[in-house]
Formats: C-alpha cells, structure tokens, sequence
C-alpha cells in the first residue's frame, strides 16, 4: 500500500487552474521526484499535500488513511511535513532557539544533538538564523523539519542557491535519513541532483501531470524534454 | 418637507469626505515610507492655525491656505529628519513612539504660541445651498469637491509622473528601487512633503469650519487610521472610500439609532468589517508562498 | 510665617485653558494679600505662598499631584477644576483631617463635604435652576437637550432636569448625546431640525455650543437656541459670527465677564491686575479662584488659628459679610452664611440673553 | 540547564524585591504613591509585553482590559461587598474571558490591521464604560471602591501597604511571564512572532499560541485594573482611554525594550518617573516630557534593556558594543 | 571597463570581502564563483552602493565611483540584477521596464522593440502584474529591467537560480548577446552550464579573497578549482 495516494488533486485561483486533476503515488521509503518549468504547479500541489491551503478538488490518502488533505497542524500530526522554496527559519532567533521551538512545538521531536551533528550545525548554534551563511541555514530549514520525526518529507528545491559541493553534501544527507526511514517527496531544477536520488519522478506542466515513471524514462521522454529540459546537452 | 434619509446621506458624505482628506496624507506616507505618522494630525492642526493667524491678520483665505500649506511642507520635512530618518533601521515600533512624542511636542509648541482656547478661521465662503431633497453649506462642498481634486492629484502624481513611479517604486521595494537609480532622498522628501501639504490643506477647510487648537488633531488621525485600514492599506481610491464609508455609517447611527451610539457603531462597523474582509476594502489580501 | 497654599490645577494638557487663568488669579490674590501686609493669625501676622502642582485634568496625575502636596506638608488646597479629578481627590482628601479644600473649579456632584471640602462654585443643579426658570417664564412647549457626554456634571442632573422641565409641561422631544472635540452634529441635528421642537438646550462647552448653534440653523432648525454653559463673548465670538448668536439665551451664574460688564468694580480691578500681570484677559472662572484665597484668607484669620480642624470650623461658619473682597454673587444662607451644610455656596441663578457682541441680563425672565 | 535559570532568575526578581519594597516603605506618601503607580505600571507593561514583544502582535485594546479588571473589582467590591482578596482573581478572569473574546475576534487579522481592529475594539470598550453607566457610573466614575484590606498584623498604614501589593503583583506577574515565555506556549509564540507560515508549517497550533498569549495578559491586566482600582478608590473611564492607557502601555515596552520581561519594567519606571521629575517645568512639562521621548527613542531605539545589555557585554569584554541579543531583534 | 580593486567590505563587525580585485571589460564577460557565503553578492551590492564600502577603489572608466550614492551609479552605467529577482511585484511588467530606464527619464520605443525581441514573453504581457509572472519570467524582467538602464557594466547575481534547465538556456543566450553589443558584464554564477556558455574569464574567490583567476574554458574544468570551489 502507498503511503501517499493523491486523487484528481486540483486547486483554482480565481480564474487560474493551477493544478488539475493529479493523482499519484508515493510508496513508503521512496525518494519520489518532482519537475516542471517554472509555473507548473509544484509548490501549489506541496501546499495543498501540506494543508497550507485547501484544495479545491480531489482528495488524498495518506497511510491508508483517507479524508485528506487535513489542515496543516493535523497534517504535521499524522507526519507529514515540509520545507519551503524560499528557506524560512526564525531568522530572528540563534539556531538553539531555533531547534527548541520546532522540538517544543512538536512534543515527538528526534535526538536534537543527532541533528545538530549531522547537518554541522554544532559551531554556529548561538548565532541568529538571520546571520548564517545561505547554505547553513537551508541546512537549519531541513533540520527543523526533521525535529519533528516526519514520516513524508516534502522538500521544496532544497538545492537552490547551493554550490556543487554543498549540492552533493545535501544529496548525501537526504539519502541518509531516507535510509533511515523518512520517505520524501523532491522538487527541484537540479536534474542531475533529483535524478542522482529519485527512485521515481512524476512531470507536471501547466499544472497536469505529464509524465510519471523511472527516472531513466523520464530523462528520455521526448514531451519532457520539450516542455522542460530542452536541448539533451543542458541536463548536464 | 426635506426628505430625511437623503439628507442624512449628504451629511455623512460631507463628514466621510473631511476624514478622508485627512486620511490621504496619512496613507501616502504610511503605504511608501511605512511611517506611522501620528504627527500627521498636527500638520493638520498647523495648517489649520497658521491660516488662521495669517487671515487675522488680514490676508485672503486661499492666499493663507497657499502659505501655510508652503510652511507645513517645511516643517513635515524637518520632522521627517528629526524624528523619522534617525529611527530608520530601528523596530517599526519605535517609529511610532518618536512620531507620538514628535507630536506632542508639535501640540505644546502650538499651545504656547496660541494658547489652548478653541477658535473658528472666519469662512472663505458662507452660506447653504438648498435643494429640494437635501441641505448642504458651500464649505462641505468645498471640502467634498477638495477631497475629489486631492485624491484626483495624488492618482495623477502617483501613476502619470515619474516621481510617483518611484514612489511607488520605493512602497513596494525598497532596494530594487535604489538599483533603478532612484534616490531615497528625493522620494522622502516628496512624499513627507505631499503628505505634509494634504495634511495642512485639510487643516485649513476644515479649520473653516470646526473649531482649532491644539490638540485638534488627535481624534481625526486615529480615526484616519481606522479609515487607512478600512479601506485598505496603501490603497488611494480605500481611503477615499473608507472615509465616505465611515462618515456615512456613523451618520446613519447617530440619525437612526442614537446620537450615544454613534461611535460604537462606527466602530463595530469596523470591527465586522475586518472580521468579513480581513485586509480591508481594496487591500490585497497577503499571498504566503 | 508662610502658609502654604496648594493650587491644583490643569496648568498643561488640554484644559489648561480654563485652569492656567484659576492658577493666575490665585497668584494675583496672594500677591495682593502679602502686600497689604500678610494675615494675622491669633496676633501674629503670616503670609501666604503658593505651590502649584499640575493635574493635567487626569485622575491618576491629580492624585499624585494631590499627595505631592500633602507630602509637603501643604494643608490648604484651593481646586481642582475637571470633573474628572475632583472625585479622584475626593476619597483622599474626605478621609485626611489635615487638608482643608475650597474647590474653585469643578461642578461636578457629591464632591464637598461640608467637613474639610467646600466648594465656592455652583454645581451643575444651579445651573439647572435658570434653565428651569427660563422655561417657567417663557411657557415652551418642547425641548431636544444635546449634552457634552463627556461632562460628568451635565450627565449627571440631566434626568432631573428633565424631570423639572416636564413638570412644567414641556415635552423632552430629545436627549442627544455628542462629545467634547465633535465637530458633526448634522445627523442629530437633521432630526433635530425635523421634529422642530420650541428649544434645542444645548449643555457644555462653548466651541461646541456654537458650533451646533451654526449647523442647527444650517440644516433649518428654527426654534429658541438655549445654551447652558460657561461662554464669555470674547470665546464664542471665535466661533460664531454675532449675527448668527443673536437672541441666543445662556442659563448659568454669571462669570468674569459678565461682572465685568455689570460694572462690578473688584472685576474689573482684577481684570487690570490680571491684564498688566500677564498681558492677556482673565479666565472666565478666575474670579472663582480669586474668591476661593480670600474665603481662606478669612476662615483662617476668623479661626485664629493655622490647624485644620479650627480653619474647618469657621469655614462652615463664615458668612458672605464676612468677606468684603468677594467679587461673585453669592445668595448668603439662613444666618447669612456663605456655605451651606455640605460645604457649597449657591451663586445667584442668572439668564442672559445675546443681543449685538455679547450677554445681557435677559430681564424679561429674571429680574 | 533551563531550570537552574529559571531558579537564578526567580531568586534574582525575589532578591530585588524585597530590596524594593524596604526601599520604598521609607519614602513619604507622594513618592510612595509614584512607586505604586510605577508598579502598577510595570505589571501592565510586563504582561502587554508577552504579547507583542513575545508574540508580536500589537493590541491597543488592552487601555480597556485594564478598565475591564478594574470595573469589575469596583463593582464586586462595592456593590457586592466581596473583599479585594475574592475580587482580585475574579476581575483577572473577567478580564481573561473579555480578552478570549476579543482575541477570537481580532486574531482573523495581522500587522497593522489587527492593530487598528483591536483599537477599535478599544474605543468601543471605552465608550461602553461611558454608557453602561449603571454599572461603571459612566461619565462621573466610579466612587467609593474600598481598599484592599489590610490584616491587623502588618505595621504599616494602607499607602505602605499598596506599595508593598502592587510590587508583589509586579513580582508574581514577572515570574508567571517568566515561566510562560519558557514553556512549549511560549516557545510556540516565538515562532508566531518570527515566522507564522513556518510556525504553521512545524506543525505549531498558532491560533492556541496567541490566544494563550493574550488571554495571559489579559488576565493580569485585569489584576492590575483590579488593584489599580482599590488603590485609587475611584475610577473614571478617561484612565482607559485608548490614546491614554492603550498607547502609554505601548510607549513603557518599547522604550523599555520589547521582548525582554525586565525591559518594560524599566520602561514603566521611567515613564512614571519622568512626568513627575517634570513636575518642576510647569508649563513646559508635557513639551519637555515629549522631547525627552524622542530623545529616548532615538538614542536607545532598542529600548533601555538593550542599551543596558550592551553596556553590560561592553564592561564584560571590555571592548566595544555587541549587537543587541537575538530576541530583540524585531517586534 | 570597471575595476575593483582592493575592495573590503562586510556587515556590522563582521568583514566578508578582505581585499578583492576583480574587472569587467567589454568583450570578455566575466564570472565570479566560490562557495556559499564567500561573499559573491556582497560584492554586487558593494559594486552598486547598496552597502558601504571601507577600502578600496571602484574604477569605472579610470573614475573612482566609490564614493558616489547608488543613483550616480546607476546613471554612470552600472546595473545590476539582484540575487532573487526582486521585480516590483504590483506594478505592471511595462513599469518596471519603466523605472529600468528612470535615471534616463522616459524609454524610447526603440528600447521597448529591443527587448520585444529579446524576451518576446514580456512584450506579451507587458500590461499583466510582475508578481503574476511565473518565476522564470520573473528573472528575464529583472534582466529586462537592467538593460532598460542601457548600462555599460552589467552585473548579474545568480541569475538562474530557481530556473527550469530550459529557462537557464533562455537567459544565457540572451546575456550573450548582450555582451556581444559591448556591454561589460560580470556574472556571478553557481551553474557551471549557464557560466561555461557566457564566460571567457572566470575568477574564484576563497574566503573573502580571489583565489584563482583565468580564462573560463580552461580554470571551470581544471581540478584545482573543483577542489576550492566545488569543495570536493
Ligand atoms: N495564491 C495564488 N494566487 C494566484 N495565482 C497563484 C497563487 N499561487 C500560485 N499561483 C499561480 O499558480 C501557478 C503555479 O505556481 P507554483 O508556485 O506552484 O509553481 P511552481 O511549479 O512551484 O514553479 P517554480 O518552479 O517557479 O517554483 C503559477 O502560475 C502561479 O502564478
Ligand atoms: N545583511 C547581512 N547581515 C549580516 N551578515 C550578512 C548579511 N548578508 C550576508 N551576510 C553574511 O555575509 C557573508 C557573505 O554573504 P553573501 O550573501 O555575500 O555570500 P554569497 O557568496 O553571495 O553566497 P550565496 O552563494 O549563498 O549567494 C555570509 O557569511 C553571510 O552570512
Ligand atoms: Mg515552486
Ligand atoms: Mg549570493
């Protein structure tokens, strides 16, 4: 059984369908990609799983559960849990005020000095969020998601802005705790990031879904690469 | 025989019409420079007083309104650079703490000079205009027709002029528009003087008409911030709108419900109002993304 | 010796208006004491002094001024003005057996105490009687009263007002409600204007009064305009043209102003004294606070004494003769005392008419 | 580690208060009762910064919690004949539930629209004490409300005695701040303040949060009306006005300093000082208070903790200033 | 065309850029790179005044502009399109192609034609809100907006972030061409697709200094920048 099923998920603005009609799903343990040009619908579908907003159709399933999706905190609840494109931490806040929120907030939080270990927070734990060097602090968003113990992951361009290094730095500490049992739901632009982890990828555009199948698969379909990657040379 | 409900309608469109013309000032300066500029209500008092010295002294109306205009520009400048610019990096809140303490100080300097007793600037123009359904005085003409002109002016310098390009510029992004070659000096400048001159103009009418001293401009600046937020922040035609809106319903309270309750109600119009739009009448209502 | 005096009075904020001239007044008469030698107290002669302390008409200010005070050792206290503050002091000062208080200012209720607290201005219920003695000579038929909701003073005798005015048969078409600092009174007025009664009474203060007056007319209310207030000509005439005053009754004591117009010769006197001492007029109220030194002036030479208790004592006891320097028109009770058991005076009920720049006696009413 | 801080704290605030409160009872009456009201002060300034420098919102209601807690003790005691001791909690509560209500309302908004929505909530407060005039005494004010009672063992006269209370209610009101602002509610107000759609996202109840919030400084603001009240015997509505009280408590946070519990202390303390420091200037004193306060606020624009806090790190390290402390930073 | 030289900059106490040199000559467009919070955009914002700097000179022409407030900047020809595209979100796209070409007064048509056929998306939408464009259009305004300036020296930071891979090549053909016109420009770039199709120079900084610098071709496939920079 999938531990996330969407059904025909749709959401308008006024006059605008931003997203319509998409059903798929995410197995338990998978690192499922998700693409499209920009405008397509990807944050907005994260929004709606995530319970930020409401959708306007369709339903979704989530641990055989159905009846979603649930408002944001009850979402949070049941273990869903995500990540913003833009990177949101308490900037006004040291990252130990940071973490204790998230741990406090949550009352199942995970080990904090695992985390703070893993994602190298240790040396900068009393300096403001709003100080940190960009790729630490997409470092912070991430682990203050993880202190909540979530069994889906929705990860929102994690890698953008970041360098090679920290780019493989990253793709190192999603496999990680993917390992360890965190099942993840990835958009990103990085192709060669997303597929590097993806065991799945689904495509939208103009927010339908295009194509859903392996990565290899994807990487060959010829709509795909008309709507989003263009010429083959640029996935590089 | 007059019929009542037209009448009391003309009345809270001329009422509406005197706070929206002091909420416009107050709403450049807030949705541009984000200044909560309590001091607002002493340009409007200032206005007031120094057309009211200046035709005392025997000059025309509209030539003191024209000079105390000139001389409020001046000093809205100077309190932007005393008491705003110093506090620029600072919590918004402590803006609004120097803009009290800034008109206190505007207030006492007015109460020293002219004392605290109340007193009326002899009208430009007297008299009633009757019709067969309502009465209104020239004066609120006078005012409704200024507050058309005001806002028709400010809508002009804010979407036909470059300088309101920047303005705008400058409400919506501040360091974008410093990469466009803008300069935050002028913009300030203009805007804390078009504020300051609103604020002065709406002084002189209304000082026509109500009485003036120094404190006078305490309640029409809260309830111009009551009608910024009805309206919707930063929005030009929200202020008009909200102005008209408010006068009219405290009218429709006071002539139908109670005199006692007019304030009341016009607040919990406000209250019912935010409750059903939360972001005011024209305001955007804010995107998360 | 000095005696310390304490003056409480709104000397900045927004009444400042009405107390600075009470504060002023109260120097000029101190000034005046001194120079013609002090008092004398039991053989031995004293001056006065005074500390003033500001009450900004805030409660809360007005106590601490009021414990700033006593915390000097000042025993005398001459005010407060609003009515705000004078129930705040009231408790305190009720309690304390080594305050003696002469209230100049407020009109509000239940503030004296015939004990320790007088009160040498009227209260708002004689006020009331001219008005009642208006409506008694000229027989109307209906009155809308519009009251400063912000007067504890007014508020508080409107019902029996309205009460008295019934009985004499005048229908109460309205009681309309506005506040200090309003400055649209179209929606009252409109239906003011629409039921059209005899009078429209108006209660407070004179940049309201006259600004109602004008939109009243404005939206074509035709009937008697009657104010009920203190409103020297000086104030409204920089409200309201005269042409639009005339025939306008006022229904309150008289007041610096008007002394001074009757011909009163120690008004004026303090009129020149004030003028040359601070080049500008004097308050209406100051002949109040002028009064309220030399009523203390008298109690404590007549107690020959400086304590409370005794200055107390004769303060219940003193009678209008007794002090010659009074410049109000006080009506002397039973044994012609100034004070009555619960402390007040009763200042002669007066009803004055607007004709050309100012009041006048309207003799038609009282004579 | 957080616990042993709390107990330093708690001994700290328990420490300067009885130094307080001996300081205080060898004043004469006059300082004494500006020691009072300054107290008074500091529990509103206290409890108002739990919600706006802690949660970050900005109510101009609370002139009329204050009001609220202090009719409510003026009625029970005066009218009902309930000791100060029984009215004290139940004008908390009254104000506590009159604060849930107006929370439920006014949290639909943020910014400045909650701002002006809860002004408006205040005039509205401040007019129906004027026209429930039955029950508050309207216009006049309310007279005759008793003192809080005072036991026969304690040598000291009823001023002394409401000094000793209302740094006692500023006591406990800072160690209940103290313990709210640590707990999983505090620590759910900060993320509201800093980031709501995070704090949403981290799956925090925020709406719980800020109501919590604001049912907690309403509460002592009610306790504060409440004491205030009995102390002054009398009230009128003009002391909860939202220009007066509403935008005073305002001024005490943040030119105390938003976001610390001990800034507002100093806040309240200065601006209760400063008027009657004042006094001396007479007719200038309002001109001289207004120009003070924008002296203030331009030199300390942080408010005074912060400056406190830097001249502390700067006598520490010897060295020069250090930026103001993470949770100063915004409102 | 500009030099940088010697430029030390930072925020409060805190000092990002220890002395860097870097230029931007017409013809040869140039990348800078390093890892995350060297302090790339520092130098953009020190560049065009948007923060102080403490040594140093700024040479446009062989003048010091140093000194001069971001306006002058602007009107002497250095534009810059901000890290995040930072449109003006509630104004129409054809404002802020306006207020682009402020320092100038009014557009010409003729600019408006140039960037129709540039970005012909934009002519098309040109009545419809910027916060309404999908963040690919977002970033073509921006860049858009920069040339309504008629710069000599444009700066671009990070300039694909966020892009679909399609999207990334739009925006590099359109700076080619640019450069290809004369226009000096200095691109600071993590994506080594979009900096091997603009650059001919690159330079690397390394803790606040400039590690290494040479033509592009050559220093963004050697080793020894992958190891600085790449961090590997
Ligand atoms: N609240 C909203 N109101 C109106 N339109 C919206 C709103 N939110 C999103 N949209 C529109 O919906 C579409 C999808 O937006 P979304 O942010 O989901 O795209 P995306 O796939 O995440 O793109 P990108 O790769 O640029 O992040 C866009 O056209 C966007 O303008
Ligand atoms: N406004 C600021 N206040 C304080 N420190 C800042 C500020 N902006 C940036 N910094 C710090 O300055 C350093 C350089 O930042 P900068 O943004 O210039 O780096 P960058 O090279 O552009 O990084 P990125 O690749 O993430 O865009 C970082 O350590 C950052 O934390
Ligand atoms: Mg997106
Ligand atoms: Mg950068």
């Amino acid at each position: 059984m999938s531990l996330l099923e969407l059904e025909k998920l749709g959401v308008r603005f006024g006059g605008l369908v931003a997203v319509q009609d998409v059903s798929l799903a995410v197995e338990e343990g998978q690192i499922y990609g998700l693409l499209g040009p920009n405008g397509a619908g990807k944050t907005t579908l994260v929004n709606m799983i995530s319970g930020l907003i409401r959708p306007t159709s369709g339903s979704l399933r989530f641990a055989g559960e159905a009846g979603g999706p649930w408002p944001i905190a009850d979402a949070v609840s049941r273990g869903i849990v995500r990540t913003f494109q833009q990177t949101r931490a308490f900037l006004g806040l040291s990252v130990r005020e940071n973490l204790r929120i998230a741990a406090a907030a949550s009352g199942r939080a995970a080990d904090a000095a695992e985390l703070i270990e893993a994602f190298g927070l240790g040396p900068v734990l009393d300096r403001p969020a709003g100080d940190l060097p960009y790729a630490t602090l997409r470092h912070l968003g991430i682990a203050l998601a993880l202190t909540l113990k979530p069994r889906l992951l929705l990860l929102d361009e994690p890698a953008v802005g970041l360098t090679g290094g920290e780019v493989d730095r990253l793709a190192r500490l999603i496999r990680d705790w993917n390992l360890r049992g965190v099942t993840v739901l990835l958009i990103e632009h990085n192709v060669r990031f997303l597929m590097s982890l993806a065991d799945r990828v689904a495509v939208l555009d103009r927010g339908r879904l295009l194509f859903e199948g392996t990565a290899a698969d994807c990487q060959r379909n010829p709509e795909v690469i008309d709507v989003y990657l263009g010429r083959r040379k640029e996935d590089a | 025989m007059i019929d009542l409900f037209v009448q009391q309608l003309v009345n809270g469109l001329a009422l509406g019409s005197t706070y929206a013309l002091v909420a416009l000032g107050l709403t450049l300066i807030f949705g541009v420079l984000l200044i909560p500029n309590f001091a607002h209500g002493e340009f409007y008092m200032l206005g007031a007083f120094l057309t009211y010295a200046m035709v005392l002294a025997g000059m025309n109306f509209w030539l003191a309104m024209a000079l105390a205009v000139g001389a409020v520009i001046l000093l809205g400048c100077l309190v932007d650079r005393l008491a705003f610019k110093p506090v620029e990096q600072a919590p918004p809140l402590s803006m609004m703490i120097s803009a009290l303490a800034a008109s206190i100080i505007l207030q006492q300097s007015a109460m020293l000079i002219w004392g605290g007793e109340a007193r009326t600037i002899p009208a430009p123009v007297t008299g009633v205009l009757r019709t067969p359904f309502f009465i209104v005085t020239w004066m609120q003409l006078i005012v409704m027709a200024s507050l058309l002109l005001a806002a028709a002016g400010v809508w002009l310098v804010l979407n036909r002029l470059r300088l309101g390009l920047a303005i705008r510029a400058v409400a919506q992004n501040r360091d974008a528009a410093l990469l466009m070659g803008i300069s935050m000096f002028q913009v300030r400048l203009a805007t804390f003087a078009i504020g300051a001159a609103l604020g002065a103009i709406a002084g002189a009418l209304l000082g026509a008409t109500f009485p003036i001293y120094p404190t006078m401009g305490v309640n029409p600046v809260l309830k111009a911030f009551v009608v910024l937020v009805l309206g919707g922040i930063g929005s030009l035609p929200g202020a008009v709108f909200g102005g008209l809106f408010l006068g009219v319903v405290e009218v429709m309270v006071a002539g139908y419900i109670s005199s006692e309750l007019s304030d009341i109600g016009a607040f919990a119009i406000l209250v019912a109002v935010l409750l059903l739009r939360p972001q005011g009448f024209f305001g955007q209502a804010q995107v998360e993304r | 010796d000095e005696i310390v005096v304490g003056d409480l009075h709104p000397i900045t904020g927004p009444a400042n208006f009405y107390g600075l001239p009470e504060s002023r007044a109260i120097q000029l008469a101190v000034e005046e004491i001194n120079a013609a030698g002090g008092l004398s107290v039991g053989g031995e002669s004293h001056t006065f002094r005074i500390q003033t302390e500001d009450t900004q008409a805030n409660p809360t200010v007005g106590v601490s001024a009021l414990k700033k005070l006593v915390s000097s050792d000042v025993r005398f206290v001459i005010g407060p003005l609003s009515s705000g503050v004078g129930p705040a002091l009231f408790p305190i000062i009720d309690r304390s057996d080594a305050i003696t208080q002469i209230i100049d200012g407020t009109i509000a209720e239940g503030v004296t105490n015939g004990r320790n607290i007088f009160r040498n201005q009227a209260t708002v219920s004689q006020y009331d009687v001219s008005v009642v003695a208006l409506f008694k000579a000229k027989g109307y038929g209906s009155v809308t009263m519009m009251t400063d909701r912000f007067h504890a003073g007014f508020v508080g005798t409107q019902p029996a007002l309205a009460a008295s005015l019934k009985e004499l048969g005048a229908e109460i078409a309205g009681e309309e409600g506005y506040k200090l600092g309003d400055t649209d009174f179209s929606a009252t007025l409109t239906r003011v204007a629409s039921r059209n009664p005899d009078v429209l009474l108006i209660r407070g203060y004179p940049a309201e009064g006259a600004l109602i007056t004008k939109q009243a007319r404005q939206l074509g209310f035709e009937g008697q305009v009657v104010w009920e207030m203190v409103s020297p000509p000086s104030t409204v005439l920089k409200n309201i043209s005269a042409a639009e005053m005339e025939g306008v009754y006022n229904c309150i004591p008289a007041t610096t102003e008007d002394y001074i117009a009757l011909g009163n010769e120690k008004a004026i006197a303090l009129e020149e004294a004030y003028r040359a001492r601070f080049n500008e007029p004097a308050g209406e109220l100051s002949v109040l606070s002028y009064d309220a030194v030399h009523i203390l002036k008298a109690a404590i030479e007549k107690a020959g004494s400086l304590e409370n208790a005794a200055v107390n004592a004769a303060l219940a006891d003193l009678t209008v003769e007794e002090v010659p320097q009074l410049i109000s028109d006080y009506v002397p009770g039973e044994g012609g005392q100034l004070f009555d058991d619960k402390g007040q005076v009763t200042l002669r009920s007066a009803v004055s008419v607007w004709q050309g720049e100012g009041w006048h006696p309207a003799t038609d009413v009282i004579r | 580690m957080p616990r042993t801080d709390l107990l330093r704290v708690t001994v700290a605030a328990v420490a300067l208060f009885l130094v307080a409160a001996t300081l205080a009872l060898r004043l004469d009456d006059y300082l004494l009762y500006v020691v009072t009201l300054g107290a008074i002060f500091a529990t509103l300034a206290v409890s108002f910064d739990v919600l706006l420098g802690y949660t970050g919102y900005l109510s101009l209601a609370h002139g009329a919690l204050f009001g609220v807690g202090a009719y409510a003790c003026g009625i029970l005691t005066a009218h009902h004949g309930w000791p100060f001791w029984a009215a004290l909690p139940a004008a908390g509560l009254v104000a506590g539930a009159a604060g849930a209500v107006i929370a439920l309302l006014a949290f639909r908004t943020r910014g400045l629209y909650f701002a002006v929505l809860t002004l408006g909530i205040g005039l509205i407060g401040h007019q129906l004490f004027l026209v429930l005039a039955g029950l508050t005494g309207g216009v006049g004010g309310f007279v005759g409300i008793p003192s809080p009672g005072r036991p026969d063992w304690v040598p000291l006269d009823q001023n002394g005695w409401n000094a000793l209370l209302a740094l006692a209610l500023l006591l406990a009101t800072f160690l209940a701040a103290q313990l709210f602002v640590r707990s999983r509610l505090g620590a759910a107000c900060l993320a509201v303040r800093e980031d709501l759609t995070l704090a949403q996202a981290l799956g925090i109840r925020v709406g719980q949060a800020r109501l919590a919030a604001f049912v907690f400084s309403a509460i002592f603001t009610g306790f504060a009306g409440a004491l205030f009240a009995a102390i002054s015997n009398f009230v009128a509505p003009e002391s909860f006005t939202v220009l007066g009280a509403g935008f005073q408590l305002v001024a005490l946070v943040v030119v105390g300093g938003m976001g610390t519990l001990w800034g507002p202390i100093l806040g309240a303390a200065l601006l209760t000082a400063l008027p009657e420091a004042l006094r001396v200037a007479s007719g200038y004193s309002l001109m001289a208070y207004g120009v003070l306060l924008l002296v203030f606020v331009i030199f300390a624009p942080r408010g005074l903790a912060s400056l406190a806090t830097a001249g502390l790190a700067r006598l520490r390290t010897g060295a020069g200033f250090r930026a103001a402390p993470a949770g100063e930073r915004r409102p | 065309m500009l030099e940088v030289c010697d430029l030390r900059a930072g925020y409060g106490r805190m000092e990002v850029l220890h002395g860097v040199s870097v230029s931007a000559v017409s013809g040869r467009p140039t990348v800078v790179m390093g890892a995350n919070g060297v302090g790339k955009t520092t130098l953009c914002r020190a560049i065009t005044g948007l923060i102080p700097l403490r040594s140093g000179a700024i040479l446009l022409d062989g003048e010091d502009i140093s000194r001069c407030d971001p306006a002058e900047r602007v009107r002497r020809g250095v534009a810059l399109v901000p890290e995040g595209r930072q449109v003006f979100p509630e104004m129409t796209v054809r404002e802020n192609l306006r207020l682009g070409a402020y320092v100038h007064g009014e557009p010409t048509a003729a600019q408006f034609d140039d960037v129709a056929e540039l970005f012909p998306i934009l002519a098309e939408r040109q009545g419809q809100m910027a916060g309404l464009l999908s963040g690919g259009e977002q970033q073509m305004l921006a860049l858009a907006r920069a040339l309504m300036a008629r710069p000599r020296v444009l700066l671009l930071d990070e300039p694909s972030q966020g892009l679909a891979p399609k999207a990334v090549a739009q925006v590099g053909q359109a700076v080619t061409r640019i450069a290809s016109r004369g226009v000096a420009v200095l691109l600071v770039e993590q994506n080594l697709t979009l900096a091997e199709m603009i650059a001919r120079h690159a330079v690397v900084l390394e803790s606040g200094a400039v590690a290494a610098e040479g033509p592009a071709d050559e220093l963004l496939s050697s080793g020894a920048v992958e190891a600085s920079y790449l961090g590997h």
